[in-house]
C-alpha cells in the first residue's frame, strides 16, 4: 500500500483525489504554483509544495518539478488528475524511470492512444467499431458508389490532401454521388492541387457516448456502462449524464463488452474512456482518453463504486474491487460543469467569491474546489464547480438537479448556472432528444440576449 | 489630551489619508511611539471604486481535521525572509546542497563577500545539481537553508546585501 | 475625564470623519495613548453610497432560483411601519376585517380619536374573529391592511399617536 | 396533486421538505417565528409567513397558528416534520376537521401510538414482539420461578407500586429467584406499602434496532429494514447507520415483515418508525413513532428512495411507489448529528457562524439549515446539521465519515464534531461493537478532559 501519493493537478480534482487519498489512509502532497499559495487542494492536503510560478508551463505542466516534489516529499505514486500531464506518455516515462509509480496506463498505452491515427488502428483491430472509411484514395465513381452502397448513405467525399472543409461533399444517395465525387475531385484539385479523394460514412446528428472502462493491467478489464455527454460548446461538454437516455440495454452491453475485451486485450491499467459517435444504433470509435474523465461522477453515482480508489489500488497492483457481474446500474445520474464565466459569450470570469453555499439534501453531490473568500485565478482554466445530481430515473434526477441548481450560490463571478436553469426549460433536454449539434444551434438562437 | 496634540495627530492622519488616495493605496497602518505612554496607532484603509466587500471580513476556511499547509501562513507572517529585498530564492522544487560535493567545504558563509556569478548553493532536482549563482555581488547576510534541506519553489535560500 | 477632554475628543473625531469623507475612505482607526491611563480608541467608518455588501458584511444567501421571501426585506426597509412607534401589530396569524359584519361600517377611519380598548380591527383566525384593540387612547393616523388581507403574526396593522 | 404545502417546521427537516416540495413541483411555504426570520427554511421556501414570536409554544407548536396559516396562504396540506406537532393526534383532528390534509397518519393511528400502553397492546396483538412480562402481580416464588423458566434469564423483578428503582431486583438464575424475589417484595413494601410484584425479561446489552414502515393507509406496507440507534446520550441518538452491523438478513426479513403487516393490519399511513430493544437474536417493542425520523437519511441512503416525496405520494391518495420486492440493500450508511453544544458537558452553543463549509464529493450528503452569517437562535433545539455518508460497505462508510467530518467547518460556535472524530477512534465503534450502554460509559469516562 502507498504510504504518501503526491498529486499532480490543482482545482477540484486534486480535491478529488486528496478526497479518496484521506479515505485509504494514504498521506496527499498537493503541488501548487505560487498563484494557488490559498487554493483548497493546498488547505485540504496531508502536505504541500510550492513548485513554480503561475503560468502552467513552469508548474503544473513541468515533469521536472512534480517529479522533483515526489523526490523531496517522499511520495511513492503520481495521480495526475486530468488535463496537465495526465496523458503525457514522455512524463510518464520519466516517472516510471524514476521509481515511481503513476496512477494510470502504462507509457505505452498512452502514446498507442494519443496518437489519432494509431489508436484507431489498434482499436479496429481490437474488434471496436470505427466510423468506415475507403482504405486510402477512391479512383473512380464506379468504386465510390460501390463504398457508397457498402457504407450506407449519407457519405462523404473528401480531398486527401484537404482540409477545413474545402474538397468535402456530401452523398445522400446514390444519385447524387457522382456528382459530389466529381466536385469534391475538382475543388481538392483548385484548392490543393491533388485530385485524390476518400471515402467515409456521414453522421449527421450523431451523439457523444463514451464508455468507462478499468483494467487491472493484467488482461482483466470491465465496463462501467456509457455516459452521453452530447451537449457540448466548443468541443467542451458542459452536461453529461448516464446511463444515456437513448441506449439500451442491449446496446450497452453489446459496446460495453467490446471495449471491455479490447482493453483486456491490450492488458490496460487503470481507467480510460473510449469515445463513439453513436447514430442509428451504431457506434463510431473517435478516440481513448487514458485517464480520469471530468464527468466519471455520474458513473460513480450509478454503480455505487470509487473509481479514483479503484485507480489507486490497481496503480499498487491489486485486482479490481468489482467483477463486470457486480456492476448493475442503479438510478439516473447527471452532471452539470459550474465555469466562471460570462454569458451569453462564455467569457471567463476569474475573481473573488463573495458567497459560496453548496447545495445539498438526498441525491446531490457538489465536487469544488471553491470557498467562501476565495479568488480564482485567472491562469487556469475556468471549471469551478462539478454538480452532480443521482435519482432513481431520469425525471428525478433532473427535478434534483432543477431543485439543487436554485440552492447553489456562488456570488462574487459570473457562472454558467444560468446556462443549466434555461437548459431545463428545454423539451429537447427534459426528453433527452439532443445531439453534438443541438447546444450550439440553441445558443446561436442567442437564448440569453434578453437576460 | 491638549488640544496640539490632537491638531498634530490630525494633521499626521490626514497626511496618511491623502498619501493612501494619492498613491491608490487600500490600507495603511501606523504605530508611531513617541516615548513612554505616548504613542498613536492608526489604520487608514479606503475601498476601491469597483471592489466588492470592504475589509477581507471572510477569512478562509482552513479544514479542521487537515493539518494547516506552511507555506500560506509563512507568507503573511511579520517576519517573511522571501520578501526580503536581499532573498536570493530557490528556482525550483528540489534539495538544497551546501557545498559542491560531500566533505566539500561549503559555497558560502555568513559574512563572505561575493561577486555576481558566484554559486551560492546547490539545488538538487532529479539527479540534476543545479548551481544557484549570485544574481548581484555582495555580502551575506544570511544563511536561511540547511545542507539536504528540501526546498519550495521560491523558498528564500539566502539574504544577500 | 474633564469636560475639555470630551470636547477636544469628540473634535477630534469630527476631524477624522471629515478626514474619511474627503478623502473617499472606509475605514480609519485610531489608538492614541497620552499617558498612563489615558488613551483615545477610535475606529470611524464609512459606506460607499452605492456599495451594497460593505456593511452587511455577511450578506445572508438567497438561492437564485427561489423567490425572495417579503418579511426579512420589509425589516430592513427605510420606512418600515413595524417600527414605528405609533404602531399596532397582529398578535397572529390571520385574515384582517375592517367591519364588525359584511356592509356594516368600518371600526375606524383615518384622523379618527380612538379610546383604549376601542376595537380597530379583527383578525380572523381559524374560523374566530379576533378584535385587536387600541392599546391606547389616540389618534388613527395609518391605516396599513385592507380589508380581508392576510396578515403575519407582527404585521403591523395601525399606526395610532 | 397538491398545489401548495405548508410546512409547520424549521432548521434542516423544513429545509428537507422543501427540497422534496421543489422537486415535486409543489409550492412551499415555509412558517416562521420572529426569531427566524433569516433562517434557512425561511429563504429556501417560495412563501414565507410569521406565525409568532419566538417560544415555540406560541409558534411552531400553536395549532391554530399553523392552521391559520394555512388558510391564509392556501396551503392544502401540511408536513410536520419531526418534533414539534408531529405527533400531537390532537392537532391532527383539527387539521382534519379543517379540510386539510395532515401528512402523516390518522390522528387515530397517532392516538394509539401515543400511549405506551394501548401501543404495546396494540402491537402485541398485531404479532409484534415485546418484552416478556407477567400479566400482573406474581404471587409467590414458584411462579416467579416458572415464569423465570418460560422468559429465560435474567429476570427482573419489580414492585408494582415501584418507581426510581426501588423495589427492583434481577435474578441472574433460578438460584437467585428466591432472594430476589422475596427482597423486592419486602423493599416494595417498606416503601410503597404494597409487596405486590411483577416479572418482565431483564435485558442487560440491547441495543436499539429501529424498523422504518411505511403504509399507503389502505392495507398495504412494506419494510425498508433497520437502523442501529444504539449511540445515545440521555436517550438522545448522535450515531445512527443502516444496516444494523449485528442484523442478519434473516433476521432483518422476520422482524421486518412482521412490522409490515402490523401496519398493513393497522390500514398506517405513510412513514413510521417501530423501534425495539434487541439482544440475542430477540426484538423487544419499545415504542412507535409515527413520523418521519431525524435519521431517515440512512435508510434512503442504501434504499435508494425518498421518503419524504413518498409521504406526499401516499398523503395525496396514491400507492406507494414501491414494492418490498423493489427495496434492496445496497451500501451502507452513517448519519452522525451536528448539535450546536460545547463538550465535555454537551452545553447549548448558540451563537453566530462565522465560517460554514460543507464537505462534499462522492458519497456525503449534508442536510443542514445553517450559512456563513447565520446566527443560531437561543430558543429551539440544538441540532444543526446531519452529515450522512454512505459507502459500499461499513467499512468504507466509517472511512467516509472520517474524511468528511475533517472537511467540515462550522466556525463560531461549539459542536459535537469533536465528539465523532474521538469515537472513530475507538475499537468498538470500528467493529460496530455497541449497546445503548456504550455512549455514556465511554462519557463517564471524560475523554474530552485532555481536550
Amino acid at each position: 500500500m502507498f504510504d504518501k501519493i503526491l498529486i499532480a493537478n490543482r482545482g477540484e480534482i486534486a480535491l478529488r483525489v486528496i478526497r479518496a487519498c484521506r479515505e485509504m489512509g494514504i498521506a496527499s502532497v498537493a503541488v501548487h504554483s505560487t498563484a494557488d499559495a490559498d487554493a483548497m487542494h493546498v488547505r485540504m492536503a496531508d502536505e504541500t509544495i510550492c513548485i513554480g510560478p503561475a503560468p502552467s508551463p513552469e508548474s503544473y505542466l513541468s515533469p521536472l518539478a512534480i517529479i522533483s516534489a515526489c523526490e523531496v516529499t517522499g511520495a511513492q505514486a503520481i495521480h495526475p488528475g486530468y488535463g496537465f500531464l495526465s496523458e503525457n506518455a514522455r512524463f510518464v516515462q520519466m516517472v516510471e524511470d524514476h521509481g515511481l509509480t503513476f496512477i494510470g496506463p502504462s507509457a505505452e498505452h498512452i502514446r498507442v492512444m494519443g496518437d489519432k491515427i494509431t489508436a484507431k488502428d489498434t482499436m479496429r483491430a481490437l474488434g471496436v467499431p470505427c466510423v468506415p472509411g475507403s482504405d486510402g484514395g477512391v479512383p473512380d465513381v464506379e468504386t465510390a458508389k460501390k463504398i457508397g452502397r457498402e457504407f450506407g448513405y449519407p457519405v462523404i467525399i473528401k480531398a486527401t490532401a484537404g482540409g477545413g472543409g474545402r474538397g468535402m461533399k456530401v452523398a445522400n444517395s446514390e444519385a447524387e454521388m457522382e456528382r459530389a465525387f466529381q466536385t469534391a475531385r475538382a475543388e481538392g484539385k483548385a484548392a490543393f492541387g491533388n485530385d485524390e479523394v476518400y471515402i467515409e460514412k456521414y453522421l449527421q446528428k450523431p451523439r457523444h457516448i463514451e464508455i468507462q472502462i478499468f483494467g487491472d493491467g493484467k488482461g482483466n478489464a470491465v465496463h462501467l456502462g456509457e455516459r452521453d455527454c452530447s451537449l457540448q460548446r466548443r468541443h467542451q461538454k458542459v452536461f453529461e449524464e448516464a446511463p444515456g437516455p437513448c441506449i439500451t440495454p442491449e446496446e450497452r452491453k453489446r459496446i460495453g463488452e467490446t471495449c471491455a475485451k479490447a482493453v483486456a486485450d491490450l492488458k490496460y491499467s487503470g481507467a480510460g474512456t473510449i469515445e463513439f459517435l453513436y447514430e442509428d444504433g451504431e457506434f463510431y470509435f473517435i478516440e481513448m482518453n487514458t485517464r480520469l474523465q471530468v464527468e466519471h461522477p455520474v458513473t460513480e453515482a450509478i454503480f455505487g463504486v470509487d473509481l479514483v480508489r479503484e485507480q489507486i489500488r490497481v496503480a499498487e497492483g491489486y485486482p479490481l474491487s468489482f467483477t463486470q457481474e457486480d456492476l448493475t446500474i442503479d438510478g439516473h445520474a447527471i452532471e452539470v460543469r459550474i465555469n466562471a464565466e460570462k454569458l451569453p459569450n462564455f467569457t471567463p470570469c476569474p475573481g473573488k467569491i463573495t458567497q459560496y453555499h453548496a447545495p445539498g439534501g438526498l441525491g446531490v453531490r457538489m465536487d469544488s474546489a471553491l470557498y467562501q473568500g476565495y479568488a480564482i485565478p485567472p491562469y487556469y482554466d475556468s471549471l469551478i464547480g462539478k454538480l452532480i445530481v443521482k435519482g432513481r430515473d431520469r425525471t428525478e434526477a433532473l427535478s434534483r438537479l432543477n431543485r439543487a441548481l436554485g440552492e447553489l450560490i456562488v456570488d462574487g463571478v459570473d457562472t454558467t448556472v444560468p446556462l443549466f436553469h434555461a437548459l431545463l426549460q428545454e423539451d429537447a433536454i427534459l426528453a433527452g432528444d439532443y445531439n453534438i449539434h443541438w447546444l450550439e444551434k440553441w445558443l446561436a438562437k442567442d437564448p440569453f440576449s434578453a437576460g | 489630551m491638549s488640544k496640539d496634540t490632537h491638531e498634530a495627530d490630525v494633521a499626521f492622519i490626514k497626511a496618511l489619508a491623502e498619501l493612501l488616495r494619492d498613491n491608490d493605496l487600500t490600507e495603511l497602518q501606523v504605530k508611531r511611539d513617541y516615548g513612554e505612554d505616548d504613542s498613536l496607532n492608526v489604520r487608514v484603509s479606503r475601498m476601491m471604486p469597483q471592489a466588492a466587500p470592504a475589509v477581507t471580513q471572510v477569512a478562509a476556511p482552513a479544514p479542521a481535521a487537515a493539518p494547516a499547509a506552511a507555506a500560506p501562513a509563512a507568507e503573511t507572517a511579520p517576519e517573511d525572509p522571501a520578501a526580503h529585498p536581499g532573498a536570493v530564492t530557490s528556482p525550483m522544487v528540489g534539495t538544497v546542497y551546501m557545498q559542491p560535493e560531500p566533505g566539500a567545504p561549503s559555497f558560502i558563509s555568513v559574512g563572505q563577500q561575493v561577486r555576481e556569478g558566484d554559486t551560492l548553493v546547490i539545488v538538487e532536482a532529479m539527479k540534476t545539481m543545479n548551481h544557484i549563482p549570485a544574481p548581484h555581488a555582495g555580502t551575506v547576510k544570511r544563511i536561511l537553508v540547511e545542507d539536504g534541506a528540501p526546498v519550495e519553489y521560491g523558498a528564500p535560500l539566502v539574504i544577500l546585501e
